[in-house]
């Protein structure tokens, strides 16, 4: 991948609704901007289902370079079950300098989940970025994306990231990227990227059949087992 | 204690035989909610509590007479509470925290029939319950008593062994033995020689918690998959360890036996009673009865099935006996007849019929 | 484990069955014998047949449960249809003999099949309210597990404070187990 | 100058700073009660309970005899140390879910009993740690993840009005407050009447504290406090709703 043109510090936070691949996609942008030798500290603010998904990750995303703000199960009693206790350094997470990548998972209130960051209201390069999968039931259609992405309270961008796992091919992701591109239309709002996996890659450019940067995206998660 | 004078020979219901137990082993405490069959433990206990300065709290359902039952212990008491059928299904939240934290309760229960409501009369359908409840691996103790004596001794046993091993320990018995009258020598377990086990409290030791002693902080909740494993390894093991010291069971005849016939808790009873009829008449019939049906007496089982040709399940349940056995059994090669009754009581007469259409070869 | 009596009696909930199952085993306890009884208790509601399973021995008795009894004793027409099951061909089926409607339901199995004019006898000659007591005369008279002199004594023993208010009551209940008792005497069957 | 904020000796200093969340009020609520124990000289007394959910991360919060026990059940487990060693101080230490839902058959029948303990019931309108969903005291119209177009009460229910109920059946001698974390003096002052009431074996003794849950409810410190401050004070009124009668001689 070509180095895009990246801003003094990439502040982006992913939303998406269930199984969207918004953890796939932080994950993902936390090593790439860390593989170019940049500060980076990936941020756990899934309050709805954070340990299935970065704590188990952490000591690999660590030995990578990237810093992670998410808790280790073992240090609190009951989150083998449960879960969702914000760690205090989250709280504070864009004072740390560099990159920041934020997975904020999903739920009733959106991107208001930002609401328990210092200065995230204030900061003006933080951009949210809903990740859209139409295999997805409630995000399959263009007037039902929009409706779902106005109901995450604030949203900067569109990231396609529709895929059907292992059969995924070439023709369902350029479906994605028309219907969100459609919704993206609507709402008023970039298409920020096109994320396939690895394996497509190599039939894709810099750019899909509608002009959106296309993201490569390895599968991190399956080891993610809490 | 002088709870009980001398040796008293008695005719009293089950549930009163229970409730004497409980008195004569020292118990200062019972928690309980009504249900029939067992309700009489309560009543007698009731009675029979003020005038020996022991106490008793009705609680608002069997999951809260669990819970304060682990209060009672956690301070040290001898506790215990006693239930049946959907009383003893909602016993199993509370005894699967006992079992956890190794809170050496004590439970007796009275089986009905099931599944549900079903009847108040009788029933061996809560075996698997009793072994097995709760969302854990079935670490406690189960006694299965046939007679008012046993009743009597196995609740005073029951004491002994839950304290001394920490494990949550039931006796189980049925409506019939609840409700029927019959004879039983009531003693005092001391002046016998039966020694009680001291309690110990979880709380509340002497001292400032932090200063003179560490605090207690007990707890059953986990971090992370290993920790757990740690804890239930130990468990386990000492579980394990256990069983040989404290395994019971009973067997006739088994040698060359044509037929073993497996039974427990009043069905043995009747089996008893046909196989040594027909032992009488010079046929090859033996029994073999597990009195503790946590842990089992499995060696024991193999040894006598290893040398009889069939065996046959007799229980008043569809067959939660008979899983018990062939787990048990795993790798014999031995064929297994059953006379499964569920809920319903077994006479000694269908127990000798079904005997004979095997031995004497009137099998259809 | 002795060969027991194996006794049954069956009526409608407020007929005494269950005392008179009670007195009956007190007197075998006073009388140095075994006993097993067992009730057949209905659901918690009431309305269901009463059922007495008793039985007595000079041994340790075996299994609390038979299915057929050597005296078995119905005192209503439900009781009569229900008590068919625990009979069998050594069964001596007693049934009081005003209980109407039922004669096809008698047993046929039966070694014998009587009718006693039980209730009669106590509402004429008695009181209504010791049906029970010469019910339990009748089946000392015909099974002669325990002696009147220990049935008394039993009688004495579980309704005694109620003689200290009343004492005619005693000399009723006496009377009753005897006429219960010559009852079956007169019949043949003793 | 090295300042340390003073912890209350009844505190268990090895686990802190505790695992709450930044904002929590379960720390404040736990402080005023570990400033009570110590000022009524009680430690070595005191049995603490706590249940499942975020109060479960209290189990080793006090150099105090702890038992976690099971969601709802903390109650009963209470009751049952206390009938057993009448000299024990009990506090039942419970979430809203806990108290009155899964666990309400076991408060309104202690509250009904008279059972001598101290109820502590921490109500943050929601199931906070299994990712905010709908508890019993969520608010008409409050948004959480099982009510995602807000709580509507035609078919969600009203919420439990806890401190009201349970004043309305118990006896004369029981205690009966609610406070906020947003007093922190009067929550330890009603935290300290519920346990000397239990002391003097008055009767039961109930404080619910309204607390705040930022994390769940979403909101930064400012909103934090409007939420407690106001919209949750409109709906659960504040105040001692039950004084003991207190008999002469």
């Amino acid at each position: 991948m070509n180095p895009e043109k990246l801003p003094k510090r990439v502040l982006e936070a992913y939303i998406g609704e269930y199984a969207s691949g918004k953890s796939e996609n932080a994950v993902n942008r936390a090593l790439d901007l860390a593989h170019l030798g940049r500060k980076v500290t990936l941020v756990d603010l899934d309050l709805v289902e954070p340990c299935y998904t970065l704590r188990p990750l952490k000591w690999k995303l660590e030995e990578e370079g990237v810093t992670v703000l998410a808790w280790d199960t073992g240090e609190l009693i009951g989150l083998g079950e449960t879960g969702n206790i914000l760690k205090p350094e989250v709280r504070f997470c864009l004072r740390h300098p560099g990159d920041v990548i934020l997975d904020i998972g999903y739920g009733s209130f959106g991107a208001q989940v930002l609401n328990l960051v210092e200065g995230a209201e204030e900061e003006q390069d933080l951009n949210v970025y809903a990740v859209i999968n139409i295999a997805r039931p409630m995000t399959g259609t263009v007037p039902d994306i929009v409706d779902h992405v106005r109901s995450l309270a604030r949203v900067d961008g569109l990231i396609n990231n529709s895929h059907l796992g292992e059969d995924t091919d070439l023709d369902f992701v350029k479906q994605g990227a028309l219907i969100v591109k459609e919704a993206a239309a609507i709402l008023g709002l970039p298409v920020v990227a096109t994320s396939v996996m690895e394996e497509l890659a190599p039939a894709l450019r810099k750019t899909d059949w509608y002009g959106h940067p296309v993201r490569v995206i390895k599968r991190y998660l399956p080891q993610a087992f809490w | 204690m002088g709870v009980i004078e001398g040796e008293k020979k008695a005719f009293m219901t089950g549930n009163e035989a229970v409730a004497w137990a409980a008195l004569a082993a020292g118990a200062e405490i019972m928690y309980g909610y009504p249900i029939t069959p067992q309700n009489e433990i309560m009543q007698y206990w009731t009675r029979l509590a003020p005038k020996h300065e022991r106490k008793f709290l009705q609680t608002e359902d069997e999951l809260s007479a669990g819970f304060t039952t682990i209060g009672g212990v956690l301070t040290g008491k001898r506790a215990f509470t006693a239930t049946a059928g959907p009383g003893n299904v909602l016993m199993q939240e509370p005894m699967s925290m006992a079992e956890a934290m190794r809170i050496p309760t004590v439970v007796v229960v009275q089986q009905r029939g099931g599944p549900s409501t079903a009847t108040v009369i009788y029933s061996q359908q809560e075996v698997t319950l009793t072994c097995f409840g709760g969302n854990g691996e079935g670490l406690r103790v189960v006694y299965s008593t046939s007679s008012h004596q046993e009743l009597y001794d196995y609740t005073i046993k029951a004491f002994n062994t839950a304290w001394k091993y920490r494990f949550p320990t039931f006796v189980l018995a049925d409506g019939y033995q609840a409700k029927m009258r019959e004879s039983l020598v009531l003693y005092d377990p001391e002046e016998r020689g039966i020694e009680m086990v001291p309690t110990e409290a979880f709380v509340g030791k002497p001292g400032m918690p932090g200063e003179d002693r560490p605090p207690a902080h007990l707890r059953n909740t986990y971090n992370i998959e290993e920790e757990l494993e740690e804890v239930l390894k130990k468990d386990i093991q000492e579980y394990e360890q256990m069983a040989p010291e404290i395994i019971e069971y009973d067997e006739f005849n088994t040698d060359g036996a044509d037929i073993l016939v497996v039974a427990h808790g009043v069905v043995f009873r009747s089996a008893a009673i046909a196989v040594r009829k027909l032992a009488d008449e010079g046929l090859k019939v033996g029994y073999f009865r597990p009195i503790t049906l946590r842990p089992f007496p499995q060696e024991q089982l193999r040894q006598a099935a290893a040398k009889a040709k069939q065996l046959m399940v007799v229980e008043s349940a569809y067959g939660q006996l008979l899983k018990i056995v062939k787990d048990n059994l795993y790798g014999m090669d031995l064929p297994i007849r059953t006379l499964l009754r569920p809920g319903v009581g077994v006479t000694p007469e269908e127990v000798v019929a079904d005997l004979r259409t095997v031995l004497e070869g009137r099998e259809d | 484990m002795g060969e027991a009596v194996r006794i049954a009696i069956a009526g409608e909930g407020g007929q005494g069955v269950q005392s008179v199952a009670m007195i009956l085993t007190e007197a075998a306890a006073l009388d140095g014998k075994e006993f097993l009884y067992i009730p057949n208790f209905g659901v918690e509601q009431r309305g269901g047949v009463s059922i007495a399973f008793v039985q007595i021995s000079d041994e340790k008795i075996g299994a609390p449960k038979f299915k057929t009894g050597d005296i078995v004793i119905a005192l209503s027409d439900r009781a009569v249809r229900r008590m068919g099951m625990h009979v069998g061909s050594e069964t001596l089926f007693i049934y009081d003999a005003g209980i109407k409607g039922i004669d096809d339901d008698l047993p046929k199995n039966a070694k014998k099949v009587m009718a006693i004019p039980a209730l009669e006898k106590a509402n004429k000659e008695l009181h209504p309210r010791v049906f029970n007591v010469l019910i339990m005369g009748a089946v000392i008279g015909v099974t002669k597990v325990v002696t009147l002199e220990k049935a008394k004594e039993a009688i004495e023993k579980k309704l005694g404070y109620k003689f200290e208010q009343n004492p005619e009551l005693r000399e009723l209940n006496f009377k009753a187990l005897e006429r219960g008792y010559q009852l079956v005497a007169e019949m043949g069957v003793a | 100058m090295d300042i340390q904020p003073k912890m209350p000796k009844s505190w268990n200093a090895a686990t802190k700073p505790h695992k709450f969340c930044p904002g929590c009020g379960h720390g404040l609520i736990l402080k005023a009660l570990g400033q009570v124990i110590d000022e009524m000289g009680i430690q070595d007394r005191v049995v603490f309970g706590c249940d499942i959910g975020c109060s479960l991360l209290s189990w080793d919060f006090f150099n105090v005899d702890t038992v976690q026990t099971h969601h709802g059940r903390t109650t009963p487990v209470m009751v049952g140390i206390k009938k057993a060693s009448p000299d024990r101080i009990v506090i039942a230490y419970m979430g809203d879910g806990g108290g009155y839902a899964i666990g309400s058959q076991h408060l309104v029948n202690a509250a009904t009993r008279d059972d001598k303990i101290t109820v502590i019931l921490v109500n943050n309108t929601v199931y906070a740690m299994t990712g905010g969903q709908m508890a019993p005291t969520t608010m008409p119209g409050q948004k959480t993840e099982t009510t995602p177009f807000g709580r509507d009460v035609a078919q969600a229910g009203y919420p439990m009005m806890g401190p009201e109920m349970v004043a309305a059946i118990t006896q004369e001698g029981a205690y009966v407050a609610r406070g906020s974390v947003a007093r922190f003096r009067k929550l330890k002052e009603y935290i300290r009447k519920a346990l000397e009431n239990q002391l003097a074996m008055r009767g039961f003794s109930f404080v619910e504290a309204l607390s705040t849950c930022p994390t769940n409810w979403r909101t930064n410190a400012e909103k934090t406090w409007e939420f407690v401050e106001k919209k949750m004070t409109e709906q659960y009124p504040l105040g001692e709703l039950k004084v003991p009668v207190i008999k002469e001689g």
